[in-house]
């Protein structure tokens, strides 16, 4: 494939039950760029984006991440090599401040670890300071200085959607899979949220992945476009070439054209 | 000089008694005795906790009568609290009871409550300890003289097992033992083994089973698989209908060759234990004259008082109590430390003899400081140094006809 | 009631207390319902108790030796059912206490039936060497006070340990894990290791717990650890506050000076019964603070995440 | 999600150990599985002392298997973790003394403890488990509440009761012999009720539409809502039939083993979850099967150890079971939402 792909599927299955869930996927996402992932209800999706993650494991198949094969790697492993996910219903650490959720994200914080901990308290505690900042930026940009001090349980559902892209964000990654992330968003903060991935990409290089119904931002917004239909990647390519694709369009069951099924 | 120091140390004791004696006068104080009574009334042998209270009970209404009858201002109450089976509750109800102002304390029933009551409190206040456990290992606890046991320690018991079994079934023979999984059990088994082997007999087998099962058919099938001439049964009541259910069951089971230990010795046979699983077996139980007239006195006010059925060492609560309250009584106060001394003045051998019948005359001639010798319903109290009854001489006992008849008597010095 | 009623409420509520810091690491913290704390406590205090009387160790050495263990019975326990499902490993890991307990019963290494006896000597020489010194302020004749004492001074120094380890990051990813385990393992946390961590010190808290019952009660014996002490502890954990260090000293307290004060009420009720109603008391409390202040008094409704 | 992913990879561990053996269905395996230990247990300690353990195995656990029907049918339908099950029982016993001390024959009496029995749980539904429920409360709350019903029901029992034993005086020393094994009457009549109870449970929750609508609940319970069951209708069966059991099997055990105090719940009660996990939560047919399974292997293991330690082993099973095969034994893995 590609020779500058970061993640690369070849072959994947995955079954539930006796039910094929994934059926032979392959397809592969573009360093820096910004993909999306389309398809009708029931098209493996999300048990795609679990198998990326490591919440679910292959029957089959091969993922390569930034070279390196990810399939049946623990989701904790998979996530500190620079993939990390957002969940399509908000999964927020309710129970935690928003400022918590953000510094829990932070990466390598010697903090964490008990031996760590308590043999070098100062390294924790500056680690600790230089996470709280970088938060205290994210939070800004994604208009949750605010509410640094809330716990998370109290956020509207759009302010949980935020701050899960945020806290995904805080990880540092290379590669971020985002799981509807405009579903119950109101249209201004989901154009807040776009223009925020887009100026990260160019920023930092962050690949992104996403997973959306709404057909115009797909459109708009995605460099590329994956479209799966019962477990296979039927089409990929510029959302243009993708548009155009009749494969792409039965899929929709037989609908005059993709955007009519947001 | 030895003599001038001891008539004069003579004086001076009977002029401290005269002052204590004319305190009391003016105070006119009667003596307000409380009595402890730690019970398993919740927990694994929450069985056992009825009818050692209705034993205590029984001791005091009859302390109480007695004591009026013979004109002495004395009263006794029962205080109670709940060792749930477990040391660490038994410490705390323990607490509870001294709080409550109890100079002895009747109970417990297991010897890991007896030694964390004793180490935790009893010890230091000098309130004796009056547990019903028989285990010897009570027995390697310092007790500074607390510790007075209404019932025979375990390695007498297997010694009158090991006599019962050779006069009624024969030396070197074949025994199964079938015990409950518990220290009483596990104890007693163990010296009895030792006893019986050292005699020429052979184990043929032993069975431990956990009291908290929902059947004994395996264990009971292991019992008589071994086809032994005798066995020896270490067991509650609450557990032996189950089991002795099961052995009957097994068709192969023949209840005159068991031989219980004191834990399953009543006067009448349970209404919970099926009759085929005991008519016929035979049984020790340490100084409990069966048939004396104290014994059926004591049956008699049991039944009159209505409540729970007699269960197996109420008798030695209810005589326990009685000896605290003498005590007390002889030593004109409820200060635990003076009732720890005159124990052995109220079982005086050779003094006027006394039993619950002629209770009102105990208490007149033990108000008056002369020494007695209480006869209790369960037999006589001779307490050996260490607190534990020094007789050695057992009943052999027979269950006829659902009731307990007395066979013979075995002395095993 | 007199001092020496509030000497073992304290005693108690102390050794409750430091037992109970274990279970609110686990449900509190890390959403983990540990039912087999008691086991862990009976690990603990057998491995002192043995050390000393067959093996003639030191009091003193025994105790960490029993933390040990009990740590290591942890990570196995933790090991084995970490991955079930909450309410199954519930009951896998009371069955896991169940087991010890019949274990320890039965076994010849603890004694079985006849218990372990005569490990405490050496306390007995601190506690006497502590007692003339007490009497310089009056308080001679309370035998169980030196007990008092380092038992609560053990209990506040633990106590102020859990609080400041959960105010690190650390603990704030086990607060993640009790939130949401998926989401903090997708932030690149080994959920998993946290949790056997956190089941492991809280076997050491319960070791610690069972050192001090050994020190109390003065000898072992299977049936005080059995289910219904860890029961007790989740029961003083919710009344003083879920997910809150400061509860369960608050808890402690109230709920032995409930449980052991009702002891002292007169009634005319026969001994059973007044027994009966003690327990009685204690399970309408239950269902009632579940019902009406299920984070208890001094917890946090945030940090009570619901479970469906 | 949690749970689901977790499972999964347990089984997906332990199906590498069992690959083999996965094909056949499970219970199939299990069966397949005991008779080769039986046969094992028949040449070491021969035929009559094996089959003997054998029967003492179906008696022992036809008490637990009975007992675990009501309770499975609540963790099922309910997801609730009953800790007060085994008081139930107690307090279905009691009930029979109660009504029978009062003067209703004795077989009069057992009925109408059992309705009673079915009454009281169905209080404890309205009085607190709705509550709960609609309070949202969580699985710690739920824990502890069925701890604290467990012990108002256990000790308003021995309140009025007493803790001394009891007996429902019915002959428990009679048996059948079959050969040279015996069986005892009543404990083959608790055999034949348990085998009953679990059959005409089985056949009401897949024939009648109540039944239906029960295990529709039971697997999906946002589903069933949604497609218009009342639920609380639902709900309430399930309680009633859990206590009528429950005071079926109290009252069985009760008299068959002949001798009892208000304990006997609590001690029963683990033996009562470890039958429910090994046949498979909600499942009638598995939790008889459960008892079964872990009567024989605690009467098996006497012959091999001392029997004393019998309930060791019973926990032990429950403990590898729940690792190896959390689903039990007729049991459906869970699917993914």
């Amino acid at each position: 494939m590609s020779a500058d792909a970061i993640l690369e599927v070849a072959d994947a299955v995955k079954d539930f039950d006796g039910l094929r869930a994934v059926d032979g996927a392959s397809f592969h996402v573009e360093r820096g760029s910004i993909t999306a992932l389309i398809g009708p209800n029931g098209a493996g999706k999300t048990t795609m984006f679990d198998l990326l993650s490591g919440f679910a494991r292959l029957n089959t198949g091969t993922i390569r991440f930034a070279g390196r094969s990810i399939g049946g790697m623990a989701p904790h492993r998979i996530a500190r090599l620079g993939l990390v996910r957002t969940f399509q219903l908000t999964r927020v650490l309710a129970g935690m401040s928003v400022m918590d959720n953000m510094l829990l994200a932070a990466p390598s914080q010697p903090g964490e670890h008990l031996p760590s901990l308590i043999l070098g308290p100062r390294r924790a505690r500056a680690a600790e300071a230089r996470s709280r900042a970088d938060a205290q930026a994210l939070l800004e940009t994604f208009g949750l200085r605010d509410k640094a001090r809330d716990y998370a349980g109290a956020l509207s559902g759009g302010q949980r959607k935020l701050l899960e892209i945020a806290r995904a964000l805080m990880t540092q990654p290379s590669l971020v899979l985002l799981d509807e992330p405009m579903a119950g968003v109101n249209p201004t903060l989901g154009r807040a949220i776009l223009d925020h991935i887009a100026a990260l990409r160019e920023q930092r290089g962050t690949t992104f992945l996403f997973v959306e119904h709404d057909m115009d931002v797909v459109m708009s917004r995605a460099d590329r476009v994956i479209v799966m239909a019962q477990g296979r990647v039927i089409s990929a390519g510029t959302p243009a070439q993708v548009r155009a694709d009749p494969a792409v369009v039965e899929a929709y069951l037989g609908s005059a054209s993709p955007e009519t099924t947001a | 000089m030895s003599c001038k120091i001891g008539r004069l140390a003579a004086w001076a004791a009977v002029s401290a008694l005269a002052i204590v004696a004319s305190a009391q006068g003016a105070g006119a104080e009667p003596l307000d005795l409380k009595i402890g009574a730690l019970l398993e009334s919740t927990g694994p042998l929450s069985e056992l906790g009825p009818p050692a209270e209705k034993a205590i009970n029984l001791s005091a209404t009859v302390a109480n009568k007695a004591a009026k009858d013979a004109g002495v201002e004395a009263k006794v109450t029962i205080v109670s609290a709940d060792s749930q089976g477990d040391p660490q509750a038994a410490l705390s109800a323990t607490r509870t009871l001294v709080d409550k102002g109890a100079s002895c304390i009747m109970g417990p029933s297991t010897t890991p409550e007896s030694i964390s009551v004793l180490n935790g409190i009893t010890m230091q206040r000098k309130i004796t300890l009056w547990p019903l456990a028989s285990s010897t290992r009570l027995r390697t606890v310092k007790d500074d003289g607390t510790i007075y046991r209404p019932v025979p320690a375990d390695d007498l018991q297997s010694k009158a097992l090991v006599k019962a079994i050779e006069n009624h079934v024969g030396k070197g023979k074949a025994v199964a033992i079938i015990f409950r999984n518990e220290p009483y059990g596990d104890a007693l088994s163990k010296s009895f083994t030792t006893d019986w082997q050292a005699e020429g007999g052979t184990i043929s087998s032993t069975i431990s089973f956990d009291p908290q099962q929902e059947s004994f058919d395996s264990e009971a099938g292991q019992a008589v698989d071994t086809n032994p001439d005798a066995y020896v049964v270490i067991d509650y009541p609450e557990t032996y209908a189950k089991l002795g259910a099961a052995l009957v069951r097994t068709g192969k089971f023949d209840a005159k060759k068991v031989f219980v230990a004191d834990a399953l010795s009543f006067a009448k046979v349970p209404d919970n234990i099926p009759p085929e699983a005991l008519e016929g077996a035979y049984g020790v139980a340490g100084g409990s004259p069966t048939g004396t007239d104290a014994f059926k006195a004591f049956n008699k006010l049991w039944d009159e008082a209505g409540g729970v059925a007699n269960a197996s060492y109420t008798a030695n609560s209810f005589d326990a109590a009685i000896l605290c309250f003498l005590s007390a009584v002889e030593a004109g106060s409820t200060e635990p430390g003076a009732i720890r001394d005159k124990i052995r003045s109220v079982t005086k051998d050779g003094a006027p003899q006394f039993t619950i019948e002629t209770l009102a005359d105990a208490v007149k001639t033990a108000a008056t400081g002369k020494e007695i010798d209480y006869v209790g319903v369960s037999g006589a109290f001779r307490f050996k140094d260490n607190g534990d009854p020094s007789s050695s001489l057992y009943d052999v006992f027979q269950y006829q006809g659902g009731k307990q008849v007395k066979i013979e008597q075995v002395n095993v010095k | 009631m007199s001092i020496d009623f509030w000497i073992n409420v304290g005693v108690l509520a102390g050794i409750y207390g430091i037992f109970t810091l274990g279970l609110q690491l686990n449900a509190g913290f890390t959403g983990l319902l540990n039912f087999g704390q008691a086991g862990f406590m009976a690990i603990g205090a057998y491995t002192v108790g043995i050390l000393v009387v067959d093996r003639g160790w030191s009091l003193w050495l025994a105790l960490p030796a029993g933390i040990v263990l009990a740590v290591l019975a942890g990570l196995f326990v933790g090991i084995a059912s970490l991955r079930l499902r909450s309410d199954h490993f519930a009951i896998a890991t009371i069955a896991f206490a169940e087991i010890v307990r019949y274990t320890l019963q039965n076994a010849a290494f603890s004694g079985g039936n006849q218990g372990v006896l005569g490990f405490d000597a050496e306390w007995r020489a601190v506690s006497d060497w502590m007692l003339p010194w007490l009497a310089t302020i009056g308080l001679g004749a309370y035998t169980q006070l030196p007990l008092f004492i380092v038992v609560w001074l053990a209990f506040v120094a633990l106590l102020l340990m859990m609080k400041g380890l959960q105010a690190t990051p650390w603990g704030r990813v086990l607060r993640g894990i009790r939130e949401d385990e998926d989401a903090t393992a997708a932030l690149g946390k080994d959920v998993f290791a946290y949790k056997l961590q956190s089941l492991a010190l809280a076997a050491a808290l319960a070791a610690v717990a069972g050192f001090f019952v050994a020190l109390n009660v003065t000898y072992l014996y299977p049936t005080v650890f059995d289910p219904t002490f860890t029961f007790f502890g989740y029961a003083l954990l919710v009344l003083g506050g879920f997910a809150s260090y400061g509860g369960v000293a608050l808890g402690s307290v109230l709920f032995w000076t409930l449980l052991e004060g009702t002891r002292l009420i007169e009634t005319s009720l026969s001994a059973g019964q007044q027994a009966s109603l003690r327990f009685i008391i204690v399970g309408v409390f239950l269902l009632l603070i579940s019902r009406l202040r299920p984070q208890g008094l001094l917890g946090n409704v945030n940090e009570m995440r619901v479970r469906p | 999600m949690t749970d689901t992913t977790q499972t999964e990879r347990t089984e997906a561990r332990a199906s590498v150990l069992s690959s083999a053996l996965a094909a056949l269905p499970r219970p199939a395996l299990l069966l397949a599985v005991l008779i080769v230990l039986l046969c094992a247990l028949v040449i070491a300690f021969g035929p009559v002392r094996a089959l003997q353990a054998t029967v003492n195995g179906f008696v022992a656990g036809s008490y637990t298997g009975l007992g675990a029907i009501g309770l499975t049918l609540v963790l099922g339908v309910l997801k609730l973790v009953n800790f007060a099950h085994g008081d139930l029982l107690v307090t279905g016993a009691y009930f029979t003394i109660l009504f029978a001390w009062l003067g209703l024959p004795l077989p009069l009496a057992m009925l109408t403890a059992m309705l009673a029995t079915a009454a009281l749980a169905l209080a404890t539904e309205k009085i607190i488990w709705q509550p709960l429920r609609l309070a949202k409360a969580g699985s710690l709350q739920l824990f502890l509440s069925a701890i604290g019903l467990g012990l108002v029901l256990r000790f308003t029992v021995q309140f009025f009761a007493g803790s001394q034993v009891r007996t429902l005086g019915a002959n428990v020393v009679t048996s059948i012999a079959i050969g040279p094994l015996r069986l005892g009457t009543l404990q083959a009549l608790a055999l034949v009720v348990g085998i009953s109870a679990m059959v005409i449970v089985g056949l009401v929750l897949r024939f009648t539409s109540i039944g239906k609508e029960m295990r529709a609940f039971a697997d999906n319970r946002a589903l069933a809502e949604v497609s218009g069951i009342d639920t609380q209708h639902i709900i309430n069966v399930t309680w009633i039939a859990s206590g009528f059991l429950a005071a079926l099997s109290g009252i069985l055990y009760a008299t068959a083993i002949g001798s009892f105090n208000p304990n006997f719940g609590i001690t029963l009660l683990l033996s009562l979850f470890a039958a429910t996990v090994l046949g498979g939560i909600g499942n009638p047919y598995g939790a008889l099967v459960g008892g079964l399974v872990i009567g024989l292997s605690q009467e098996w293991s006497t012959l091999l150890f001392n029997a004393r330690w019998k309930p060791a082993v019973g926990f032990a099973l429950l403990i590898l079971m729940l690792m190896f095969m959390p689903q039990g034994i007729f049991g459906r893995a869970k699917r993914r939402s």
